[in-house]
């Protein structure tokens, strides 16, 4: 009989993040993480119930993702299916996921997410993500998008680009701890300040790297979780909004929506929080993992994700409370600055959300973990956000 | 009421998507397009467990997931598993003047099919079980293209 | 299951060149329906799913353009890609984890691209895309090893384009109806032998939703519930060589599962009607086949011995199926809302007597590759 | 979980799309048709305002997506505007409506036209952000009246009103 579970992850694999794996075709790269992840649950691929994959289409090029990589992710009769919600699309199949095993139509479920950002011209193909008519003719991507919201953020809050260059500074620094990680550096806000344009105020150092990896992510029912030696990670809560249909709506709601910032992350997170029970983000959170583009929203996102008060990003980092160490360390995988495989990288802040919280992270552990933020953030401002814990939440909250 | 939207002339833009894409066959299919484009000769890959010899190789074999770490080399022959004649074929995809084939070919050797193109047959000439040998490009570049076609193994039914 | 019904639906005219609309448009006007059928507000929706397909509509996330027509605003939202049968199997699941509500929404504007050049892109880039491959000529393919395995005629596949082209004429939003004869169709212009002109779906706009509610929920809507029986999907092999085309293993697999929830040993006597993805008139024969509604290789002389007309025992397609008319992605949800119209008993002229329990399928990739099927019915 | 460094870099065949692309005729709807003609005709933006939330539009949509009504009333706005947030492109990248490289560098802006609750996404003739901040005031410039294709490009420019 099917009945709504509890979930937790139960098997994490991932791919190093490196700037190109030419070694590997995409379907190879996928399968890397998915045995990855098999081996780290104790499982045989005959073992799992379902898979969800996800891609950007015209990112790599590839239709139908679901059924062409069936090799390389296991589904070889088996159910899979595709979700895909731009750079949440990571992020997405972790819901979805989570979604298949909490329904109590499956007991086990493997996330993949993937990216081979070698094998395309990344601005290019994430500008067909945009209207043909509005946005293509004068739309240079994620980068000047990012740009408009950095440019309204430091003019409404006297924000500096010495403030976002820390960010920057603070996830690569974070990433030397991740041998995963693809840019691992130990950088000052100098070096990032010397870095050229790219698109003003959008520094080369403020942005993430172009990258190529894979991740997967293994979800188990209530029932089935003690199957595996690894400690469950528990889905605590997830949430999710998209507010908006035209690329410039993300910017109107400054001003049109009464008292909004960042209106999806902002109602995604009053959701999630409530079902989880926060009321003092910095306070309640060990760690976060958090889908950070660009070094300005390692500032605003803070804000909108309640660690502090509007405009407050700057001195909320500035204090060191998200450095490894702080009240709330933010990234200790080094995060989207580090290495951004896009379809992989909101998985990415899933798994490694999983591994604090089963103190199993290594050289990046943080002390203790035992409640995690992990969020996604994509399509025009689409907010993903899960919440794991080593304890088992009290109930199925939808 | 006069509505603004009867009659409207509706714009339709001509367009197009044209991103660059550089697909990496990786090290399997490396390896695999080098054999077409110098020797001539396909290859497989044998999985240790399943014992299938995949053509096109595999790394892993998709079902138990083991490493196919043999290669095996095929025949340039094989039987036509199944196959269609196309009339007709969109210009822009079409390497062949239509009509022309394709079929499922499992090379002697190997265990599974695989897609290529069909040429030189007669009307009616293209049979299940028939034996195709390929013809391979004068100009070879590592790539599928490398075998021009399929066709008919002569005196052969 | 526990207990989880379509508690609305809504479908526009499936049509070619819908070109006065967006596909938003056409999104805005299915949900309205599914909506107003449920007796439903967007008020009364906890979570929304989407459905497209990036290539097709030619933009990454293609399901960004429909946030605003499909009143996702301040709710959960989310998107699958591919047939709306998956998609809409994702919002059963949604329901079940314990939302109330779940509009799912799915739409397709054929007319605005190259269908070669889009399904070319399914196939592998590396050893298959080049050779110029596309649906019709690996349909074709996989046509030919199913004739050849069981001494299926062009004749007999031709029987389905004549009955479905001719169920359309009593389906309001059917694109196609046609009055044709076998002779007709063998008559028509080959594409990629076997399959000839009047073998394959048109080229269609259009766009569908529905509306899926936990058993609290459809007590309070405005149409009588269609209970989700069961659901099963699976996916075979991708490589056209690495499997049989013959047979759909995907099928079997996604069927077993799908009859094991809906309690259903005996497929043929327990299943009163079945909407099928007849992309090309060779897949009804091979699906009915792989739906285990006759033996393999029977699906011909069922069809021959009209047990599967609008009449017969086993109506299959009575509203023309895809050939009649085929918004691909929309075309599995389709099959889905005409298996609620008829449970209902709302589906109009081409309503089928009695019918109690129906199956819907749907499929992704070349071939048929993946396959989702549905078992709706009137009880809980 | 040991770290396995991907094999050593050596040759590897790449495989390129070369001319490959997807042609398409993606239609503007009524709406959008509605806005860019009169654009192309007449040099005149429309708005259009949702009924419930009093919200103006620009361009032209079908959905007020917060308040989900279908939307009718075109009212006028104006070619001037202020600017809500810019930017200063100036990296290089592959327009996908072309596969050529896309001119740099460009100012680009959200502007919030006289009259529109939303922003319309367009060039501003400035490269120097120094010279530009938000709440300039800034002026549509058209395209010649033969050269006006039915296109959001039929406005060139915004130019700042300095």
């Amino acid at each position: 009989m099917m009945a709504a579970t509890r979930v937790g992850v139960v098997g994490v694999g991932m791919t190093v993040q490196r700037s190109t794996r030419r070694d590997v075709t995409g379907i190879e790269l996928i399968n890397e993480a998915v045995r990855a992840a098999l081996a780290d649950a104790g499982i045989k691929r005959k073992d799992i119930d379902a898979i969800v994959i996800g891609n950007m289409d015209h990112f790599e090029g590839i239709n139908y993702v679901d059924t062409w990589s069936v090799d390389g992710s296991g589904a070889l009769g088996k159910p899979i299916m595709k979700m895909t919600t731009g750079g949440t699309t990571g992020s997405t199949v972790a819901m979805g996921a989570y979604y298949h095993v909490a329904s109590g139509m499956f007991d086990r479920v493997l996330a993949i997410g993937w990216e081979k950002n070698s094998e395309s011209d990344t601005t290019g193909a994430i500008i067909t993500a945009f209207d043909p008519f509005w946005d293509r003719p004068t739309f240079a991507g994620a980068v000047a998008g990012l740009a408009l919201e950095a440019t309204l953020y430091m003019n409404e809050t006297g924000a500096t680009e010495e403030d976002a260059a820390y960010i920057a500074v603070r996830d690569r620094r974070h990433a030397l701890n991740n041998p995963y990680a693809h840019l691992r550096m130990d950088a000052k806000v100098e070096d990032i300040m010397a870095t050229p344009y790219l698109s003003w105020p959008i520094k080369l150092g403020d942005m993430c790297p172009r990258t190529d990896g894979a991740c997967a992510v293994l979800f188990a029912s209530e029932g089935a979780v003690d199957e595996f030696p690894n400690p469950p990670a528990w889905v605590h809560g997830v949430a999710d909004r998209h507010l908006w249909a035209y690329t410039s709506d993300p910017y109107v709601n400054q001003k049109v929506v009464g008292g909004t910032w960042f209106p999806a992350m902002e109602r995604a997170t009053a959701e999630l929080y409530e079902k989880v029970g926060i009321t003092d983000a910095l306070k309640q959170f060990d760690v976060a993992e958090l889908y950070l583009p660009y070094s300005f929203a390692g500032l605003r996102y803070m804000e909108s994700l309640g660690f502090c008060e509007r405009g407050g990003g700057p001195a909320l980092v500035h204090s060191g409370a998200t450095d490894m160490g702080g009240e709330c360390p933010v990234n200790p995988s080094g995060g989207v600055m580090s290495s951004n495989a896009i379809g992989a990288t909101g998985l990415l802040r899933v798994a490694e959300a999983a591994l604090q919280v089963q103190s199993r992270a290594g050289d990046r552990q943080v002390p203790g973990a035992a409640l995690a933020l992990a969020t996604g953030f994509g399509g025009c401002y689409w907010s993903d956000e899960l919440v794991l814990g080593k304890e088992k939440p009290d109930k199925v909250r939808g | 009421m006069e509505d603004w939207r009867d009659g409207q002339e509706i714009l339709v833009m001509d367009g197009r998507i044209k991103v660059p894409y550089n697909w990496s066959a990786g090290e399997t299919g490396t390896r695999y397009l080098e054999s077409l484009r110098d020797d001539k000769r396909f290859l497989g890959t044998r999985c240790p467990t399943c014992e299938i010899v995949y053509h096109i190789p595999r790394m892993h074999c998709p079902d138990c997931f083991e490493e196919c770490a043999e290669w095996v080399e095929l025949g340039s022959e094989g039987t036509l598993v199944t196959y269609t004649v196309v009339r007709k074929a969109h210009p822009q995809l079409s390497p062949l003047e239509t009509p022309f084939g394709y079929g499922v070919i499992k090379l002697d050797g190997a265990t599974t099919g695989f897609l290529h193109l069909l040429s030189e047959f007669d009307d009616g000439g293209l049979a299940s079980g028939a034996r195709v040998e390929a013809v391979f490009a004068e100009e070879r570049t590592g790539s599928i293209m490398d075998v021009a076609y399929f066709r008919p193994v002569k005196g052969v039914v | 299951m526990d207990p989880v019904a379509v508690v609305g639906v809504g479908m526009t005219d499936i049509r070619r060149d819908r070109v006065e609309d967006t596909y938003a448009d056409l999104v805005y006007e299915a949900c309205q329906k599914a909506l107003d059928d449920a007796g439903m507000t967007a008020a009364d929706i906890d979570v929304v799913l989407t459905s497209s397909n990036d290539f097709f509509d030619g933009r990454t996330i293609s399901s960004m353009a429909v946030m605003d027509a499909c009143g996702s605003y301040d709710k959960n939202v989310s998107t699958v890609e591919g047939d709306g049968t998956f998609g809409a199997a994702h919002a059963v699941m949604r329901v079940l984890a314990g939302w109330g509500t779940c509009l799912f929404c799915v739409h397709h504007k054929g007319s605005e691209s190259v269908m070669p050049l889009i399904t070319n892109a399914m196939f592998d880039p590396i050893y298959e895309r080049f050779l110029g491959i596309e649906s019709i000529a690996s349909s074709a393919l996989q046509a030919r090893a199913y004739m050849d395995a069981f001494g299926v005629t062009e004749e007999d596949c031709a029987r389905v384009s004549v009955k479905n082209h001719g169920n359309a004429f009593k389906n309001p939003v059917a694109q196609l109806p046609l009055e044709i004869t076998v002779e007709d169709v063998m008559a028509s212009d080959y594409i990629a032998e076997p399959l000839k002109l009047l073998d394959c779906s048109p080229i269609s706009d259009g766009a569908s939703a529905v509306v899926i509610a936990n058993q609290e929920r459809a007590k309070g809507a405005a149409r009588k519930p269609v209970w989700v029986k069961g659901i099963g999907y699976n996916c075979d092999a991708f490589h056209l060589g690495d499997r049989d085309l013959s047979k759909s293993d995907a099928l079997v697999a996604a069927a077993k599962k799908a009859y094991k929830d809906a309690d259903i040993n005996d497929p043929p006597g327990q299943i009163d009607l079945a909407e099928v993805s007849d992309a090309f008139s060779y897949m009804e024969l091979m699906w009915l086949e792989g739906l285990g509604l006759c033996r393999a290789g029977e699906g011909a002389a069922l069809t021959a011995s009209a047990k599967t007309a609008l009449e017969g025992a086993l109506p299959v397609n009575a509203s023309g199926g895809c050939i009649s008319g085929n918004p691909v992605l929309v075309s599995g949800l389709n099959r889905i809302i005409e298996c609620v119209l008829q449970v209902r008993g709302d589906a109009g002229a081409h309503q089928v007597a009695g019918v109690k329990t129906a199956v819907a399928q749907g499929f992704n990739g070349p071939c048929g590759q993946s396959q989702c099927v549905w078992v709706l019915g009137g009880d809980a | 979980m040991a770290v396995a460094e991907p094999a050593p870099k050596k040759h590897y065949i790449v495989v390129e799309s070369g001319d490959l692309e997807q042609p398409f005729r993606w239609s503007a709807g009524t709406y959008g048709s509605k806005f860019l003609t009169e654009i192309r005709d007449n040099k005149k933006i429309w708005g259009i305002k949702c009924p419930s939330c009093g919200r103006v539009y620009v361009p032209l949509r079908s959905v007020c997506g917060p308040c989900y009504v279908k939307l009718d009333e075109l009212v006028p706005v104006s070619d001037e505007g202020s600017v809500v947030t810019f930017s200063v492109v100036s990296f290089g990248f592959v327009d996908p409506s072309t596969g050529q490289q896309r001119p740099v560098p460009y100012g680009y802006a959200a502007i919030a036209l006289d009259g529109a609750d939303s922003y319309l996404l367009h060039f501003i003739d400035e490269t120097d952000p120094a010279k530009i901040k938000p709440g300039d005031r800034v002026k549509a410039v058209f395209e010649d009246d033969d050269k006006r294709t039915g296109s959001l490009l039929d406005i060139k420019y915004f130019e700042l009103q300095r």
